[in-house]
């Protein structure tokens, strides 16, 4: 089974959503849609469900074109980001719903929603109305629904964006579990790096209603193709300075002038985008990474297992990420160190030319 | 909630296009035909527009247009802050809520002619308790039968007490709907309660305040029968408002034409007032949409 | 509740006085009509008392077993009833189409819906008359309903349509994506969901329908002579039966009170015709 | 500025039902940060309210320095409060918002217009000065907010009711920056409620972690990374949360499915004393992969996610389920993982409650 998207466009009054989507989703691994807030996500997963049509190109399910087929005859199981419930209904006949539809015998139904509700956890709340659960246990119901009919595609659209952050770190863990050997298309939508990272598979970045980049998740958050990915891509985003390469070094005004690491030793002369992540980035020179700049804290954010530091270098925001709880106040000097083989270069098309090499080879 | 695109929507649309356009668009029809022409039995034959200038100038009408507005303008002025203030004072929690709400709503169930038989009786010199008290126990003369002034009086305050409720229901569902914090943050900065009125609830109102003012400025643009019935447009025709003026000369004495344009005219007035409120209305939806920070 | 200063105490008092005074206000001249229609017509025309001297029913029991009167009620109901079957059937399926779909001409429609709710009724009097005598209508309930359709249908799509939006679209595209055809959705789970707002709407419904004086009566004559009718004529005609009159004002006020209970937390949004 | 004391402060919402909140005794020093933090339901908001005023507690003192306020108005405690959603005076003006506090206390005009400026300057709204409030994006009308209770000299105490709720994501943290810079300049007592520990953790001195009612622990962001006082604490900072692991103690030795790991003796010595359920409580992140020819304890792995800057290794120590969190570099072998518990790290907890 597979979900293909053939120059999908969607102009609504005038506003473009979204232009030229080429996209194949496989069966049996999640298909993460990775972008910004208005990156054209959610237009994207409704034209997927039939909910919209797509101004221009087409939609095929097993190459066979369902671009108009109403979604009542789709096999299809979706979740937003307001835990949708029939407020009307029990958990129990909210998720029964489709199967009722689907006229599966009663025995079969009752098997099926348990055997559904026991694997979200949610196996105790069955007989309660959607009102009288909380968030975390209203979006339970609402996955439960959408995975109890064994549909051919499930689309999530940011599932997980309005639930307490400790609840969506649990949520976030299961659903790999959830959503193991099951012979349907998963769509994920998210804005969040580190879930496209949890749930592995294929991540499809987009931005501004096109498909920029699309790989194999950690290949395309190791390789990001363009500038736009590495920002989006990252939380915190990607480290960026302008540099000259000429003569076999590279040279930030006053700030860095160093001989070019082997991975970029065959750049052509011009102007460059260096980028270095957050965690590649070290406090006070600790053993020899090699290049040094100096920076002044903005301010430190704790997030419990890590510190990220805002720093001023040379005229630009960059972040360090400390893994552990460091107190630093703003206004400190703090020189930061990095190893130039982790460098990322981009060309002044903001294309990817040059990436430091997987260290796993 | 950003609707999506859907012709086939006419077909849900259409019973109520067809049933609308029956009761609405075929009688408007034949309400323009007849102002157009001068109909003697079989024979009917153009007139232009005679019947619109004859009734423009018609001091009757104009007598019954000007006494229309000035009695819409002044129950306006009364109510609308009388509105607002017994809105403030409507306790907010609790079962006292549910009992004032009940009771202070209690005159927009009754039948409009109701209402005027009610204040008929009120205020009857023999048998009304307003009446007498008036006459024999404060001794002011007072007969809305005779003197303009008692029945514009007694016709004010009975519409008045017949719609100001309207007024406070909408303004206290206004006010319920203000967020405690609100409340808080101006105690916080010291807030007169003056300031809070001013500054917090007035301006949360004024969706609700703008709905207000449409509603009753139309009903009251179109009274007929609670003055009906109180005074049947006396004494003379001092309390003679338009419908009343309209039905007389369209159905009393039947001159299609002139009555067909005063229709015309009526409708014309309705049709202004209407679109400045619905343009109004709906730009406060879309702004209050925007304040929930509505659609992706 | 934080400690009330007596400063802030004796406001409330000052409240409670001032809306105590108003209600006096709205309740006098209904328990004047009370207080008239308990009375025999010989005791309120004799001495002027506060409270009814012997109270008696025989006004009710008269409109009760009087043809003329009690026929009033009952086909004032009558068409009330058909008018509010008729709007809200007609009304249900075109508010939906407003709330969740733009399709040409939507706001035009909305906007025209709100100028025959605003229209006054005598501009229609004689087309009406016109327009049902011809087509055999005349004095038949079902003329009435179908002439308070003018107001009350546009009345029930803004006051529907208001309710609708608070539903969000999401929960319709549950529905489809579960495998509900339209049709079913709206009964089993749309209906359902917007239970208090179709209670307001009937409630409204039947409220403009049951006051309405002037088409009812220029459209009837004699077998679907509304209440109001019977009971303009009866003040117009020297001799007044006052007795009989209140009682039947009363009457009238009867059906609102029964109902307004159940609406209460919702009939500003109604009067507000769904805008709040 | 005030130092604000809980004394012996507990609240039921019914005389003799449960308690909303669990007596507590804290002192919260004068310009110090504080963040109340935990799952929604846990009584901080609660906590907030009888601070503000909105609600009086059922029992003990809310004390601002030496005044018992616990039964005055919230007018005369002399705070200010940031709420969930913008809360502005919307047909004025924002000079006018930030000014309406202090002409609300007849300053007059020309002391007025200065704090205004200063703040405003502050806040960064010194541009919009002359806009009308309604106009503004969510998080500069929240700045308003904030204005409203910096314009005032003599503010006792700064609340904030989880502010960034309506906050787009990405510009969270330039909001939490900026709250951080104001701390910095006016030492103001700020007590910040959150259910997110990145905005307790980055925005307070002093975090009170907080469960049914309950404070756990109130302790500075490393004291809660390093020796979360209670589980709850150990399991809601950090993510993923602190391992634990049911254990018995020996000696030196905490025994885990027959695996010694060997812990501070003090504490061992401590937990022995106090008996009952023991457990061994160790942070992802400080779980070592051993060195070579290091012995170490062995990890059978269930699975390894590549989370771009680490990877997270789920495995079993005995029957007990482990998370590792190492490089992204590190090597890790299909056999397993030798892992080290450094003794400093490895944590011993006594029904619950950190031992020793």
């Amino acid at each position: 089974m597979s979900l293909v998207l053939e120059g999908v466009s969607r102009t609504v009054g005038g506003e473009v959503h979204l232009e030229d989507i080429n996209l194949t989703f496989e069966r049996g691994e999640f298909n993460v849609l990775m972008g910004l807030t208005r990156a054209g996500k959610t237009t994207l997963m409704r034209v997927m469900a039939g909910l919209e049509p797509p101004s221009k190109g087409r939609v095929l399910e097993d190459n066979v074109d369902v671009t108009a087929t109403p979604v009542q005859k789709r096999s299809l199981g979706m979740v937003y980001q307001q835990f949708i419930n029939y407020p009307a209904m029990s958990c129990y006949d909210n998720i029964a719903s489709p199967l009722r539809l689907a006229k599966l015998s009663k025995a079969e139904i009752d098997r099926r929603v348990r055997a559904e509700a026991e694997r979200l956890g949610i196996d105790h709340l069955l007989d309660r109305m959607p009102l009288e659960m909380s968030g975390g246990q209203q979006q339970r119901c609402a996955m439960a629904r959408a995975l109890v009919r064994d549909a051919k595609l499930i689309l999530l659209d940011e599932p997980l964006v309005n639930l307490d952050y400790k609840l969506r770190e649990g949520l976030r863990a299961e659903l790999r579990e959830l959503f193991k050997d099951r012979d349907t298309v998963i769509v994920y939508a998210t804005t969040e790096p580190e879930e496209a990272l949890v749930l592995g598979g294929k991540t499809a970045v987009l931005h501004e209603g096109r498909l920029v980049q699309h790989g194999l998740t950690a290949e395309t958050y190791r390789n990001p193709a363009t500038v736009t990915v590495s920002q989006v891509f990252s939380d915190p985003p990607m480290n960026l300075i302008e540099a000259d390469v000429r003569d076999g070094r590279m040279v930030v005004g006053g700030l860095l002038d160093e001989p070019l690491p082997a991975h970029m030793s065959d750049l052509a002369p011009g102007s460059y985008t260096l980028g270095v992540r957050p965690h590649h980035l070290f406090a006070n020179s600790v053993g020899a990474h090699g290049i040094d700049l100096a920076g002044t804290v903005e301010v430190a954010e704790i997030a419990g297992s890590v510190t990220y530091i805002h720093l001023e270098v040379g005229g630009h925001d960059w972040v360090v990420l400390e893994r552990g709880v460091h107190m630093v106040h703003p206004g400190e000097r703090f020189n930061v160190h990095f190893d130039p083989a982790r460098l990322y270069a981009f060309d002044h098309e903001e294309r990817l030319v040059a990436s430091p090499a997987t260290e796993r080879g | 909630m950003d609707k999506t695109e859907y012709q086939k929507a006419w077909f849900m649309v259409l019973p109520v296009l067809v049933l609308v356009a029956f009761t609405a668009i075929i009688p408007l029809m034949t309400v323009v035909n007849y102002s157009i022409q001068d109909i003697l039995g079989r024979s009917a034959f153009f007139v232009g527009g005679d019947w619109f200038r004859e009734t423009l100038q018609n001091p009757q009408l104009q007598a019954a247009l000007g006494r229309q507005f000035f009695f819409s303008f002044t129950i306006l002025a009364i109510q609308v802050p009388l509105g607002i203030g017994i809105a403030l004072l409507m306790p907010k929690k609790g079962w006292q809520a549910s009992a004032v709400l009940i009771l202070i709503a209690m005159p927009l169930l009754i039948p409009w002619n109701v209402v005027g038989s009610i204040w008929q009786i009120f205020t009857r010199g023999d048998i009304g308790l307003a009446g007498y008290t008036l006459n024999n126990v404060l001794g002011v003369s007072y007969n809305i039968t005779r003197s303009s002034l008692d029945a514009w009086v007694t016709i004010i305050l009975m519409d008045v007490w017949h719609w100001t409720p309207l007024i406070a229901l909408l303004c206290y569902s206004g006010l319920r709907a203000i967020p405690e914090a609100y409340y808080q943050a101006a105690r916080i900065d010291r807030a007169s309660r003056w300031a809070i009125f001013r500054y917090i609830e007035l301006p949360k109102l004024t969706n609700v305040l703008v709905i207000g003012v449409l509603l009753r400025f139309m009903h009251s643009f179109m009274i007929y029968a609670e003055p009906f019935v109180l005074t049947g447009g006396g004494p003379g025709s001092s309390t003679t408002f338009l419908s009343q003026t309209l039905t007389t000369m369209a159905v009393a004495q039947q001159d299609l034409g002139p009555s067909a344009a005063f229709s015309i005219i009526y409708f014309l007035i309705v049709l202004a007032v209407s679109y400045v409120f619905y343009v109004t209305i709906m730009n406060m939806q879309k702004e209050r949409l925007a304040d929930v920070g509505g659609g992706k | 509740m934080s400690a009330a200063t007596n400063g802030q105490r004796n406001g409330v008092l000052r409240n409670r006085l001032l809306l105590a005074l108003y209600i006096t206000f709205t309740l006098l001249p209904l328990y004047w009509l009370l207080n008239m229609s308990l009375q025999t017509n010989r005791e309120i025309l004799g001495q002027f008392t506060l409270w009814p001297e012997n109270p008696t029913l025989q006004a009710y029991i008269g409109i009760f077993t009087d043809s003329t009167w009690y026929m009033g009620y009952v086909n004032s109901l009558t068409y009330v009833l058909m008018n509010m079957t008729i709007s809200i059937l007609v009304a249900l399926p075109a508010a939906y189409a407003f709330s969740r779909y733009r399709f040409i001409g939507d706001k035009h429609l909305f906007f025209w819906l709100l100028t025959n709710l605003m229209a006054p009724p005598a501009v229609f009097l004689v087309p009406y008359f016109q327009l049902y005598y011809t087509v055999g209508l005349f004095d038949t309930h079902i003329a009435v309903a179908m002439a308070h359709c003018l107001f009350n249908i546009p009345l029930a799509v803004w006051i529907l349509e208001g309710f609708m939006r608070g539903v969000p679209k999401e929960v319709d595209e549950t529905a489809y994506i579960d495998g509900y055809s339209y049709p079913a959705f709206f009964i089993k789970i749309f209906i359902p969901m917007i239970r208090s707002g179709i209670g307001v709407t009937l409630f409204f419904l039947f409220m403009f329908s049951w006051v309405e004086l002037l088409l009812a009566r220029s459209l009837t004559a004699t077998n679907a002579m509304p209440i109001g009718t019977v009971m303009t004529r009866t003040s117009t005609a020297s001799g007044v039966d006052w007795a009989t009159l209140s009682a039947a004002g009363v009457l009238t006020i009867v059906p609102g009170i029964l109902v307004i209970y159940f609406v209460r937390n919702h009939i500003a949004k109604g009067f507000a015709l769904g805008r709040t | 500025m005030a130092r604000i004391e809980l004394r012996n402060l507990g609240h039921q919402y019914a005389p003799g039902g449960d308690y909303a909140l669990q007596p507590m005794q804290h002192v919260w020093e004068d310009g110090g940060a504080y963040a109340l933090l935990g799952p929604s339901g846990c009584g901080k908001t609660t906590l907030l309210n009888i601070i503000s005023g909105l609600v009086a507690p059922s029992e003990g003192q809310v004390m601002f320095d030496e005044t018992d306020v616990t039964h005055t108005r919230t007018e005369d405690r002399n705070i200010g409060q940031v709420f969930q959603f913008p809360v502005i005076y919307d047909t004025m003006s924002v000079f006018d918002n930030l000014a309406f506090p202090l002409r609300n206390r007849r300053m007059d005009e020309a002391y007025v217009s200065q704090r205004v400026q200063h703040i405003a300057t502050m806040l960064g709204l010194e541009g919009a000065l002359n806009r009308r409030a309604k106009n503004l994006t969510a998080d500069a009308k929240q700045k308003i907010s904030l204005g409203r209770g910096l314009v005032r000299e003599d503010v006792s105490a700064v609340l904030f009711d989880e502010p960034l709720t309506v906050i787009d994501p990405h510009l969270k943290w330039q909001l939490r920056r900026k709250l951080r810079e104001i701390h910095e300049q006016l030492a103001l007592t700020l007590v910040y409620v959150t259910h997110d520990q990145t905005e307790a953790l980055t925005f307070a001195d002093k975090v009170a972690v907080m469960l049914a009612g309950q404070v756990l622990q109130l302790g500075t962001p490393q004291e809660l990374f390093e020796r979360p006082a209670h589980t709850f604490v150990g399991y809601f900072i950090g993510s993923p949360g602190m391992n634990f692991m049911e254990c018995t103690v020996d000696g030196s030795q905490a025994i885990v499915d027959g695996e010694h790991i060997t812990v501070d003796p003090a504490m061992a010595e401590a937990a022995r004393q106090h008996g009952g359920s023991l457990q061994l409580g160790i942070r992802p992140g400080l779980i070592r992969a051993a060195g070579e020819g290091e012995s170490g304890h062995r990890v059978q792995v269930h699975s390894v996610e590549d989370l771009g800057d680490y990877q997270l290794v789920t495995g079993y120590l005995g029957n007990h389920r482990v998370h590792v969190r190492l490089d992204e570099s590190e090597k890790i072998g299909s056999d397993g993982l030798q892992v080290v518990f450094p003794t400093e790290n490895a944590l011993l907890y006594a029904d619950d409650r950190l031992v020793g």
